[in-house]
């Protein structure tokens, strides 16, 4: 908060530690989440692969089109890596965007051993590309769930600027377990989709705490969704994916049946809950109300005394 | 016989000199048909308005910067059009939609207002259809100067946050134009009406005497204001901080700048979050940006925090802030409840006599430094940046910023004869939305004046007042330039890109930075790379609320939490 | 879109020895700089895709300051542009050349 | 087709297939003998958390006890755009439901979607995107986007999306476009049994390998998604 001036000499720790993770760029998200010059980059801006449906609609491309994916180190371990650009297009999911991703869940799985994450910062699909954004999609949850049970651990990181929105969100659902700070959003109808469905009265994108409280990180935490929460820095991410890829079990039949238990537990609890805040009152949250304005470490303590996770049945 | 003539004439005098109180006694009569004491019902306002106020009659509607009576306006454009119609509106905001309704209605047919910010387009297309019959466009001292002298309301509709039953009013934080509207009209026979939120036993303080209040209503929600002075840390943009860095450390710095006013847009933000970094390094705190003539910019909060600001007073309040000015008190003005007191006539007159300058943004600036925020299809009304952008003729008091000003524009003259100067910096990037230029050959004021048929464009600060002009190209000194020509150059010089920079001629401005009448970031010794949003103090609302140690209750469309 | 291409002699080669750099994304009022050591001697050229048409004279001129200040000798500017202004053109400019220039392969 | 005319023309000797309220849920004897599951969406229906967590249960019940194909039949809406559904986590039940038919096509169970109505969007990956093999029954109309949307987000006419959408498949909807991405993989023919078409599927089934990209590749829909996909996988494979 107190941001120090920026000396040319500061630190790649000192950088981590103060950069916000949901201002900062997919490149610089990646320099600052693995360790200091790790990062290697598969099919790199150089190689000009852009999206070949763009110019359709006289729109301008990126070179990477919208996601940067490598490996890197992690604590010195070897991770295969995936950052959307939330400000490119919404950070939505294309043809190519959405295959370089395909390409490296398929190498994990023949691989076993290296580790996944997913710096998810996405709208949903791209609307100008919208049926080969759908199909990535689903062949993106194809391609974890595949990994997952050739034991890869798949993580999802989430707390970028344009959240984890549509088809997003159900990959996320896919992942082994989500790490995920304040800013962060999980969902699949956006806001203003609500609005323009269901009539302003039932929900007003406009009122962002009405958002957050629905969508945002914290409720997602509370619900057990992410099993870990972070305050919204690089290096707060950084230590949340060290932690889950130290937690995270080998995926199976009897996963499946245990999501199936929490999500219908969580029907019968929670179902006719018409606010956030009533759940987390169900939920024992003394002062519910108060949740959205505790500081991350007096939050984190109230989640783990709550105890929701769901990393052993998703 | 001259004496008994005299006689008469007195006589005639006692019935006939007291017309409008007469005329105030009827009004009063007709609405306290209506009213329990002085108290109406809500249902029954638009029958008030039909009792109380007469064809033609000046109206002042509560219209203010931030808050409106926005119960009353309603009402009042529900009114019989037989009853009520061709108002002359005399209000400083036009800001709700209902306020240009009431010309469409017919219910009201002239206008003199200082403000339109919200309705800018829509009251340009009326004013262009003859839907609208413009007496003129003002500042907001200028708009409270007339309601004195010949624009005095008959009927003033408030807006207020509690009343009593005898009708004492507690205007809240967001005091603004109140005690001002009600002088001009309570102390001239005219007739108060205010809307408030709730009555109560005993109002917290008086903010308005109830001897000047002649009908209160109560509002089933409170009334509408719109937090304008909120900018969202998360939105300034690298360049916006270099034209920060290089204010502060071009202006505030060499100046010593300590009592100012700052305007509302980003630029002012970044250099407000910068004061606890970059100005900090510069070892600026307690010599600069002291004391503000200012609203309660959430974005002042880290300086205040960190011990830059010594004394605010404020026009208007904002959205979210009353918690913490309430425990900042020693920062604020406060009342005996605790609260905040606005005052946008008294502030408006602090911030022209007692402010050593004005910084803030604009729309268009053209060769002479004039500037606008008219575009040819928008209206938004001058507000109160003429008053803090314009020199002060009238000020006697010296001081250090003051006088270097003036020794600059003129140092030829015997110092105890030489007027200081205010510096009234414009401050922008050379582009702005959509890449449109800040600097035109020809103001769209211009354009708009013609169409109009106005006497007067509207220029929001006229060149001759401007001082100095900051680009994230560089700080232009107007003071230095010792004729037209120079001045030309001057701007053109830190006008980039646009035209009118690739105008410039390239010696005459060269020359000029030889002078220090440009100074590049390179000549103040900043290195636009150096401009990175960690600089800034906060770097998102939630970081305000921190600062404030959750004082701050940002409104729910500030907020990502 | 509109498709723009410059070719300067800068005054010297660019410092350090990376081979690429990338700075930038594109989004409205915003762009991506990827900068490439591929040329030889004093060259320097830059090829722009923009959405905003007809800035074609702003370009040059932007273009023909950078290299006056930068002397981006041996390198090559590829820029996709979301409609920055001149100011955001000049600052990515520059610090696509500073990362360039940095330490490293 | 109506859900009743494809369950008639996919089963001639009889099923137990019931649709409650817009979940389809039973299972159906096929020619060949063997038994069937069938889940689905009709009627157009939302998927919610309600429905998704339903379906999800059947396709689990189904694995600990019975055997054979599983038909997943959609005629939805979209995903249900409520705030109680987000309210309630839906991107993890629509997840969920997808997975549970993932990992029964990867163990022994293969799955068939039947896109016989419309869908869109979570509702579409959730069932039948999220099968082995997506079979297209004419008269289907999914829709990724609905034009009118794509109109106001663009800001294009819809003259000018329709005339773009003569030159490409990526963007409009319509079965023949998700044919030619390589999503359906077979279109079939009204005119002909259903059952006879899904014997001659069962037969020839694909292996439980996605090859979605290809077949898009194949069919000029996705020229890029496939080479990307393999270069990234090789460049990941040989850099570790």
């Amino acid at each position: 908060m107190t941001a120090p001036i920026k000396h040319t000499a500061q630190s790649w720790a000192e950088r981590a530690g103060t950069t916000s993770f949901n201002e900062a760029s997919a490149r610089t998200r990646l320099e600052l989440l693995l360790d200091a010059g790790s990062f290697v980059e598969f099919i790199g801006p150089e190689q000009r692969e852009v999206s070949p449906h763009l110019r359709i609609f006289d729109l301008p491309e990126q070179f990477d089109d919208g996601i940067v994916v490598g490996r890197g180190r992690l604590n010195g371990s070897t991770v295969f890596v995936a950052a959307q650009e939330g400000r490119f297009m919404g950070g939505a999911f294309g043809e190519v965007h959405g295959a370089k991703l395909i390409g490296l869940l398929r190498a994990a799985r023949q691989i076993k051993s290296i580790p996944v994450l997913i710096l998810f910062d996405t709208g949903g699909v791209r609307l100008q590309e919208a049926n080969a954004g759908e199909l990535a999609i689903a062949e993106i949850m194809r391609a974890v769930m595949e990994a997952r049970t050739a034991g890869v651990k798949v993580i999802g990181l989430i707390g970028g600027r344009s959240g984890c929105y549509g088809g997003g969100g159900l990959i996320a659902g896919c992942c082994s377990a989500l790490a995920v700070s304040e800013p962060g959003r999980i969902a699949v109808s956006g806001p203003e989709v609500i609005e323009t469905n269901r009539g302003v009265e039932e929900f007003d994108s406009r009122d962002r705490a009405l958002v957050w409280r629905t969508m945002g990180g914290k409720h997602r935490r509370l619900l057990g969704a992410a099993d870990v929460f972070t305050d919204d820095t690089v290096e707060g991410f950084r230590d949340a994916a060290l932690e889950l890829l130290g937690l995270i079990e080998p995926f199976g039949l009897d996963r499946l049946k245990a999501e199936q238990v929490r999500l219908a537990d969580r029907l019968r609890s929670f179902g006719a809950c018409a606010d956030a805040v009533d759940i987390w009152a169900a939920e024992g949250v003394a002062h519910a109300e108060m949740v959205p304005e505790l500081p991350a470490d007096q939050f984190i303590a109230l989640a783990n005394n709550i105890g929701r996770t769901s990393r052993d049945a998703r | 016989m001259l004496m008994s003539m005299n006689a008469d004439a007195r006589n005639r005098m006692v019935t006939t000199w007291q017309h409008q109180r007469d005329a105030r006694d009827a009004r009063i009569e007709a609405g306290s048909r209506l009213a329990h004491g002085k108290i109406v019902e809500a249902r029954d306002a638009t029958r008030l308005m039909e009792a109380v106020i007469r064809p033609g009659d000046r109206v002042c509607l509560e219209g203010d910067n931030q808050k409106q009576a926005d119960l009353l306006s309603g009402a009042l454009l529900a009114a019989d059009t037989a009853k009520v119609h061709d108002l002359h509106m005399v209000q400083s905001g036009v800001v709700l939609p209902e306020h240009l309704d009431l010309f469409d209605h017919g219910v009201a047919k002239r206008l003199d207002y200082a403000y339109s910010g919200p309705q800018s387009a829509r009251i340009a297309r009326m004013l262009f259809g003859g839907k609208i019959e413009l007496g003129a466009v003002h500042t907001y001292l200028e708009l409270f100067a007339r309601y004195f002298i010949d624009l005095t309301p008959h009927v003033a509709l408030i807006a207020a946050v509690s009343a009593d039953r005898e009708g004492n009013l507690y205007t809240g934080p967001n005091t603004e134009d109140t005690p001002t509207v009600v002088e001009a009209t309570a102390f001239k026979d005219g007739v108060v009406i205010a809307q408030v939120n709730e009555i109560v036993d005993k109002v917290p303080r008086v903010d308005i005497p109830a001897d000047r209040v002649h009908f209160v209503v109560k509002s089933e929600k409170p009334f509408f204001v719109e937090p304008l002075f909120t900018r969202d840390p998360a939105a300034i943009t690298e360049g916006q901080i270099l034209t920060a860095m290089l204010a502060i450390k071009g202006i505030y710095a060499p100046y010593g700048v300590r009592r100012l006013n700052h305007g509302i847009g980003f630029s002012t933000a970044a250099i407000e979050l910068l004061l606890p970094t970059y100005g900090e390094k510069l070892g600026l705190k307690g010599k600069v940006a002291t004391h503000f003539a200012l609203n309660p910019h959430p974005a002042l909060i880290p300086a205040i925090e960190s011990g830059w600001v010594q004394q605010i007073h404020s026009f208007g309040s904002e959205v979210g802030m009353d918690d913490y000015i309430r425990a900042r008190s020693d920062i604020y003005f406060t009342g005996p409840d605790g609260s905040l007191r606005s005052n946008r006539a008294f502030c408006q007159t602090a911030g022209l006599y007692a402010c050593d300058m004005f910084i803030g943004s604009t729309l268009q600036i053209d060769l002479q430094g004039n500037s606008s925020t008219v575009t040819a299809s928008r209206i938004a009304g001058f507000g109160g940046a003429p008053n803090m952008g314009a020199d002060a003729r009238g000020r006697r008091h010296p001081s250090e910023p003051w006088l270097k000003a003036g020794l600059e524009a003129d140092p030829e003259s015997p110092p105890p004869l030489r007027r200081g100067r205010k510096l009234v910096v414009q401050i922008g990037e050379t582009f702005g939305d959509k890449n449109v230029p800040l600097f035109v050959e020809k103001l769209d004021a211009i354009e708009l004046a013609d169409k109009l048929n106005l006497e007067l464009a509207p220029i929001m600060i006229y060149g001759d007042d401007v001082t100095h002009i900051v680009t994230e190209e560089g700080v232009a000194n107007l003071l230095l330039c010792r004729n037209a020509d120079e001045r030309e150059q001057a701007i053109r010089g830190v006008a980039g890109y646009t035209c009118v920079g690739r105008g410039r001629d390239r010696n005459a401005v060269e020359q000029l930075r030889q002078r220090g009448v440009i100074r590049r970031p390179e000549d103040l010794g900043i290195n636009p790379l150096d401009a990175d949003r960690s600089m800034l103090a906060a770097r998102s609302i939630k970081d305000l609320v921190r600062w404030s140690g959750g004082l701050y209750a940002p409104p729910s469309k500030f907020r990502n939490w | 879109m509109e498709d723009l291409s410059f070719q300067h002699k800068a005054r010297s080669r660019a410092g350090g020895s990376k081979q690429t750099a990338i700075i930038g994304v594109v989004a409205s009022g915003n762009l991506e700089v990827l900068v490439e050591r591929v040329l030889p001697g004093v060259e320097c050229r830059l090829e722009i895709k923009t959405a905003a048409t007809g800035f074609g004279e702003v370009w040059d001129a932007v273009v023909a300051d950078f290299v006056e200040r930068h002397s981006p000798g041996g390198l090559k500017f590829s820029i996709n542009d979301g409609g920055a202004r001149p100011d955001t053109v000049s600052l990515r400019l520059a610090q696509a050349v500073r990362l360039i220039e940095e330490n490293g392969q | 087709m109506t859900l009743d005319e494809i369950l008639a023309s996919l089963f001639p000797g009889g099923h137990a297939v019931k649709n409650d309220s817009g979940i389809v849920f039973g299972s159906a004897t096929l020619r060949s003998g063997g038994r069937a599951l069938v889940i689905g969406i009709a009627n157009k229906t939302a998927v919610g958390v309600d429905e998704a967590i339903r379906l999800s249960g059947y396709v689990l019940d189904s694995l600990a006890r019975e055997a054979g194909p599983i038909l997943v039949l959609v005629d939805s809406d979209s995903q249900r755009m409520s705030k109680r559904d987000e309210l309630l986590g839906l991107n993890e039940f629509l997840a969920h439901l997808a997975k549970t038919l993932i990992f029964a096509d990867m163990n022994g169970r293969p799955t068939i979607g039947i896109l016989y109505g419309h869908s869109a969007a979570g509702a579409l990956l959730a069932t039948g995107l999220a099968t082995r093999v997506l079979v297209g029954v004419p008269g289907a109309t999914p829709a990724v986007m609905d034009l009118p949307s794509m109109a106001k987000v663009t800001k294009l006419s819809m003259e000018a999306l329709q005339e773009k959408a003569k030159s490409t498949p990526v963007f409009a909807p319509g079965l023949s476009n998700l044919a030619r991405m390589g999503a359906v993989h077979v279109t079939w023919n009204e005119a002909v049994p259903l059952a006879d078409q899904l014997d001659a599927l069962l037969i020839s089934m694909p292996d439980a390998h996605d090859r979605r990209d290809i077949l898009g590749k194949e069919r000029g829909g996705r020229r890029k998604a496939a080479e990307i996909a393999e270069r990234v996988r090789d460049l990941a494979l040989h850099s570790h």
